[in-house]
């Protein structure tokens, strides 16, 4: 076939050569990549807003609203005069998809950040990917202001994080509190709880809110169960609840698990006391109506958001969304619009406090942690209408609200200050 | 007769519910030429596939130079010596006539220069050197079993069993391939075990047959007592074709 | 706890009914005739969206769907055998594997494209309420689908065993030559098996829906179910995919209720891999 | 004993060659090198690949699980314990091979069918995932983030996607060089043997098991090896890692480019790979799965057509390409 002798003599001289070129191309590369990097810049004539969202995959659905209420909103603050406190400079929104992948999200933040050099990056929605582009936000001093929900974005220690909405613990929390009080009001005894949550990190966020909220309230768990948000069968799992016969019931649904626990506890004859939802989605969803019918009566559900809130801004912005896009915002648009509020008080505050310099990143990390709003646009938008970021990033006034479907209806129950009606405790 | 080099005895084989081999036993000399014969589904390729390793046998013993073989796998038995060809040839498509011979001389020898040693020798043995860059599945029925026996030939074997190795060539090719099989006898020094339905063929080559019928040896002998065994003109009349 | 032991026993012993059916169609097919269907989970997966198309569409009672699953089974597994399969049947087993696993990915992004990933069901069925055995619960749709499931069984069992049909086909496993040689068209014989192991398929999914979603992923579940209780059963009866499927069905539930709902895969896995390491002919061959 | 020929020494210089120019072409485009490097990943996988499904003709469908193994090695190791991923690599590696024994070794038996195999590798990438998923001191539904450096070779963790594209092309060369060796030599030769006809091989004395399993070994280990590569190159690990879509990719490609050919798939999977990415990214969030949808049409197609692959063309345009030169 072939010579030995030649052989043995070329088999070491390429792998030479190759080794050579190798090297002087990685050298080369890197340094020509590190004197290209564009040099930094701002600009005051307009404040640029990126906004990375997944418009495309499998959450477009929600990417795709929260860009819809984004493009609203910052019309409205522009409407309204822009930023005053900077001779009503504008605000433009520069839109990037993270194209439903972490590394999307990240080459979305860098490419926001070196090429549009903005200062305020609002998303991602999905934790995930919002984690990773806190590693770039971070590592260039850009604020991100999240509507993604889950602890840990939090936890991570990062300077220029902040997150208006309620985390998913909070949503937990949410739904065992109204639970409670609840029960209180109407003189129903509640003592054991059952919690169970899609095994995503976001359900086991929530699950894990929910369960630490039950024990300061002195309940005790019978049962705490994982599945994933595709499961096929919940047999086995009302199976073991009836088994372990709690007074509530706490569940984390993504949205066809919750149908399918509805429809097969409701066929299994498992009722107990209540059964509360928690985290964004899932009982009290028109869909979710639609598709269980009176399987999910007097279910309850925790959202971070309530379109149905009777605030003069609130009804001023679901009217144009309506008006424009032909449906009512949810969840995703909703987290939108107080956040992007919040970053134009920050704004107004940082151009307030250093007007020399209102965009440079501490300086804007500083308006962020004094803000204290408590009225406006962001407040008329909020559950709890009260907004104060801790050395975290997170809301210390955040709040879920909770809807119940009732005769097919989902309406507000909870907070009770601003409950559109009465809830239905116990399950009848 | 001098030393014996397989000794099949008493071997049983069944399949769900019909026996294809039953008791049979016989031995085969250093040096000779072994005709097995029988009618359809006698049972004969089930003898090879159980020598070699491919079925076990429900009871009996088979022993190859004082080591039992009985249910070892096929390359076990092809290291201790015995080769085969199959009844339907089994080739390797996507190889050179050349490489295919490579592949059964790598057992024989493990330097690249007495692999091609091999290789050219078995080559010209069997006469396919003019052929020998291409593509097996290039190649007609006759060079097909002659590649089959090259392979074969090429891990050196002391035993070597051939499997209607005849069947479909012109009585010019089968005188060429007697001559071939004697010279690898003799030369080689090669016992041979042959399976064949060519009476011409089988009774020109062997110096002992035996005969299978229904799974059972009804003969033994030299070629001409053979063909005279009432018992044997039996089974293959009884066979009405 | 010994209550919930009993009652999850029984939910597996149900569920293995309607698992063997499943199984059923590719025991026939690789089991009796050698033929590789990697899709044989597909198949499922697809048969159970065809109800579910079929409860929004006509709003036909999956419990009355077989009327036209299993009929148009048999008629699209002839048609995937004449287009696919029987361009490799005697092909190398790379090809026969390799096509149908060309038929998996096809199929379960198709119905991905069509359906997204979130799980389909259907709202009620006539197989609705429960029997109370004292404190256990069983769901009539398990039941009911159990009880069907065994008297298709049953039904096959005599097909093979009784008809000149059914034991041509056995003949063909038996000795591929033998049959074409007492005048059976073995490629007939393929194409008959393929379409009757696909009508199968459909009755079982129709059953699999009066109680189940069903994900554009599924296939993955009852395609490992049904390969490894092919493998338990080894070649040969009817029987033996039926114990098989209890076992497995058996095994699965009690796992599910003790261990954690999303080790479904993992348990009928780890049964596979030991019967391979250990049983590789299988439990109840025959052969 | 088996050398290369002066035609093979020649394209591997070119490949070398063109891989250190690429990021130049791209222009140090840092969402293009990303594309560019796990294509380039994913050709060492096909070429891999080619060990046990091109030569050993194994329908090997694990290569999502033994990255996902290598990955959750070499990151856990790192993240844990601070461990270098140039030693976790190589852990991962040898885990993913002692994995790939485990399922080899029963389902490579002489008699038992190949669809065995086939189906316990197919099957295994879920599994794993679900393992994972379950397994909450290792994996768990939540990311694991590798520590962050902008710049160290120690926890090779870069900012820019550049260092990791040249490792692996370095990484691909030396793959495509094993391949092209192994193919020349015996173990090259008995393998071709088993996948034309196992029964004729065992007749010649080649243990096929054994040969089987030692293709199973190598290229699982090549597999786990890139693996503890990506957890570095994602920056994190997740039962997401392990991914039944890379599987079916490295096996559609591998069939595609041609059975046993090495030249085939590699250029294959550079062209597929990138229309599959850009299938994806595009088309991908208007029809989810379309470019699988794609993927398995091809595969039936070329099984059905044309079941040695696009190599035998390869070759004629290659043939007439030197003739036009000369």
């Amino acid at each position: 076939m072939n010579s030995n002798m030649s052989g043995r003599k070329s088999i070491s001289k390429p792998a030479l050569v190759i080794g050579i070129i190798l090297v002087i191309a990685i050298v080369a590369g890197v340094t020509y990549y590190y004197a290209t990097l564009p040099p930094p810049g701002p600009t005051i004539k307009e404040i640029k807003i990126g906004l990375v969202e997944p418009l495309t995959g499998a959450h477009a659905v929600f990417g795709i609203e929260a860009r819809q209420a984004a493009e609203l909103v910052i019309e409205h603050i522009n409407a309204e005069g822009g930023i005053k406190n900077l001779g009503g400079t504008k605000l433009r929104l520069i839109i990037e998809d993270s194209k439903d992948t972490i590394e999307g999200a990240k080459l979305a933040a860098e490419k926001l950040i070196s090429t549009e050099n903005v200062p305020i990056i609002v998303g991602a929605y999905i934790s995930r990917h919002t984690a990773g582009m806190a590693e770039v936000t971070e590592r260039s001093k850009v604020i991100l202001v999240a509507d993604a929900l889950v602890d840990f974005l939090s936890e991570s220690g990062w300077k220029y994080f902040f997150r208006a909405a309620p985390k998913a613990s909070i949503h937990g929390a949410t739904a065992v509190d109204f639970i409670v009080e609840s029960a209180k009001k109407k003189g129903v005894e509640v003592k054991t709880i059952a919690i169970m949550n899609e095994d995503s990190v976001f359900g086991r966020y929530v699950a894990l809110g929910a369960k630490k909220r039950a024990l300061d309230k002195g309940l005790t768990i019978v049962a705490e169960i994982e599945y994933p948000y595709d499961i096929t069968d919940m047999t086995p799992i009302v199976t073991r609840l009836k088994a372990a016969n709690p007074d509530v019931v706490v569940s984390v649904p993504y949205f066809y698990d919750g149908v399918l626990f509805a429809k097969t506890a409701f066929e299994m004859g498992f009722n107990p006391k209540f059964i509360a939802g928690a985290g964004g989605c899932g009982y009290t969803d028109p869909d979710s109506i639609k598709a269980a019918g009176k399987a999910v009566e007097y279910f309850s559900q925790t959202y971070s958001y309530d379109p149905a809130k009777s605030t003069p801004y609130n009804k001023k912005f679901v009217d144009d969304f309506k008006n424009r896009y032909g449906k009512i915002p949810t969840e995703a648009g909703g987290i939108i619009v107080y956040s992007l509020w919040t970053v134009k008080e920050a704004l107004e505050l940082a151009a307030k406090l250093n007007p020399q310099d209102p965009l440079n990143p501490d300086n804007l990390r500083e308006a962020f942690l004094r803000l204290d709003i408590s009225s406006g646009p962001a407040a008329d938008t909020y559950p709890s209408g009260h907004i104060k970021f801790d050395v975290k990033g997170d809301n210390m006034y955040a709040q879920a609200v909770v809807l119940q479907v009732i005769e097919g209806q989902p309406s507000l129950v909870y907070p009770f200050e601003t409950a559109q009606r009465e809830p239905v405790f116990p399950r009848p | 007769m001098e030393n014996t080099i397989l000794s099949v005895r008493n071997i049983v084989k069944r399949f769900g519910g019909l026996i294809a081999l039953n008791n049979v036993s016989f031995d085969a000399e250093e040096g000779e030429i072994l005709g097995i014969i029988g009618p359809n589904g006698a049972g004969k390729t089930t003898l090879f596939n159980v020598i070699t390793g491919f079925y076990k046998p429900d009871n009996g013993k088979i022993v190859f130079r004082d080591n039992d073989i009985t249910g070892l796998p096929p390359h076990k038995v092809s290291h201790l010596g015995i080769a085969r060809t199959f009844q339907v040839s089994k080739p390797f498509p996507s190889l050179t006539v050349e490489e295919a011979i490579k592949v059964g001389a790598f057992k024989s020898a493990n330097q690249e220069r007495l692999v091609r040693e091999i290789v050219d020798e078995t080559l010209s043995l069997i006469g396919l050197n003019y052929i020998r860059s291409r593509h097996c599945s290039e190649c007609n029925l006759v060079q097909t079993k002659l590649i089959e026996l090259g392979r074969a030939l090429a891990t050196r074997p002391s035993l070597l069993l051939l499997d209607e190795i005849a069947a479909g060539l012109n009585p010019f090719e089968i005188n060429e391939l007697i001559e071939l099989l004697r010279k690898i006898n003799k030369e080689k020094k090669i016992t041979i075990c042959v399976i064949e339905h060519v009476m011409k063929f089988i009774m020109n080559v062997s110096d002992r047959i035996i005969v299978l019928h229904h799974g059972e040896k009804i003969s033994e002998g030299r070629p001409t007592e053979v063909s005279k065994d009432p018992r044997v003109v039996q089974a293959y009349l009884g066979v009405v074709r | 706890m010994i209550e919930l032991l009993i009652q999850s026993i029984f939910n597996g012993l149900l569920m293995g009914c309607v698992y063997a059916l499943a199984a059923m169609g590719l025991a026939l097919i690789f089991g009796v005739m050698n033929i590789i269907n990697f899709a044989h989970g597909e198949f499922v997966m697809l048969s159970m969206y065809v109800v579910f198309v079929l409860n929004a569409f006509l709003n036909l009672d999956p419990a009355l769907s077989p009327l036209l699953t299993v009929p148009l089974f048999f008629i699209f597994g002839i048609g995937v055998y004449y287009l696919l399969i029987n361009k490799v049947v005697t092909g190398p087993p790379l090809s026969q594997i390799a096509v149908t696993v060309g038929l998996l990915i096809l199929l379960r992004n198709v119905i991905l494209a069509l359906f997204k990933a979130e799980p389909r069901g259907i709202p009620y069925t006539m197989f609705t309420g429960t029997l109370q055995l004292g404190s256990y619960v069983i769901t009539m749709s398990r039941l009911l689908s159990a009880m069907i499931s065994i008297i298709s069984l049953v039904i096959l069992h005599l097909f093979l065993t009784k008809t000149y049909l059914g034991i041509a086909l056995r003949a063909v496993t038996d000795d591929v030559e033998a049959a074409s040689l007492m005048g059976i068209n073995v490629r007939k014989m393929y194409a008959f098996a393929f379409g009757l192991g696909s009508s199968m398929i459909g009755l079982a999914g129709s059953l699999i829906m009066t109680f189940q979603q069903v994900n554009p992923l599924t296939g993955l579940l009852y395609g490992l179910l049904s390969w490894c209780i092919v493998a338990m059963a080894g070649l040969g009866a009817v029987s033996g995919v039926l114990l098989s499927g209890l076992i497995l069905g058996t095994s699965e539930s009690v796992g599910l209720t003790f261990w954690d709902p999303r080790a479904r895969e993992i348990i009928i896995y780890l049964i596979f891999i030991l019967i391979l390491w250990f049983k590789p002919t299988g439990l109840f061959a025959k052969r | 004993m088996v050398s290369l020929e002066r035609r093979e020494i020649i394209s591997m210089l070119a490949l070398s060659i063109t891989f250190a120019a690429i990021p130049f072409l791209l222009n140090f485009n840092n969402y293009y090198i990303f594309i560019a490097t796990t294509i380039t990943l994913l050709a060492i996988i096909v070429v891999a690949w080619n060990l046990i499904g091109g030569l050993a003709g194994q329908l090997d469908l694990a290569a999502g699980a033994y990255l996902g193994l290598g990955a959750y090695v070499a990151g856990t190791l790192l993240i844990r314990f601070e461990l270098t991923p140039w030693l976790g690599m190589i852990l991962g590696g040898l885990t993913a091979s002692s994995i790939a024994l485990l399922i080899g070794y029963p389902t490579f038996r002489f008699g038992i069918r190949e669809v065995w195999y086939a189906l316990s590798s197919a099957a295994l990438v879920p599994i794993l995932k679900t393992l994972f998923l379950l397994w909450e001191d290792v994996g768990g539904p939540a990311e694991r983030y590798l520590p962050y450096y902008s710049w160290s070779f120690y926890h090779l963790r870069f900012s820019t996607y550049i260092v990791y594209f040249y490792i692996l092309g370095a990484l691909l060369i030396t793959t495509v060089l094993i391949n092209v060796l192994i193919k020349k030599a015996k173990l090259g030769y008995y393998l071709i043997a088993i996948r034309d006809n196992e029964e004729a091989a065992e007749m010649l004395g080649i243990n096929a098991r054994k040969y089987k399993l030692y293709a199973l070994t190598l290229y699982s280990f090549m597999v786990g090896t890139v693996g503890g590569l990506y957890a570095c190159i994602t920056g994190y690990i997740h039962p997401s890692h392990f991914d039944f879509w890379l599987s079916i990719q490295v096996a559609v490609l591998g069939i595609v480019g041609g059975l046993g050919s090495v030249a085939g798939p590699l250029i294959i999977t550079f062209i597929l790979g990138g229309l599959a990415e850009y299938l994806r990214t595009t088309l991908g969030s208007y029809v989810e799965g379309l470019h699988l949808i794609f993927y398995g049409a091809i595969l039936m197609l070329i099984i059905l057509y044309k079941p040695e692959g696009v190599s035998s063309w390869i070759k004629t345009i290659f043939q007439k390409l030197k003739t036009a030169i000369s």
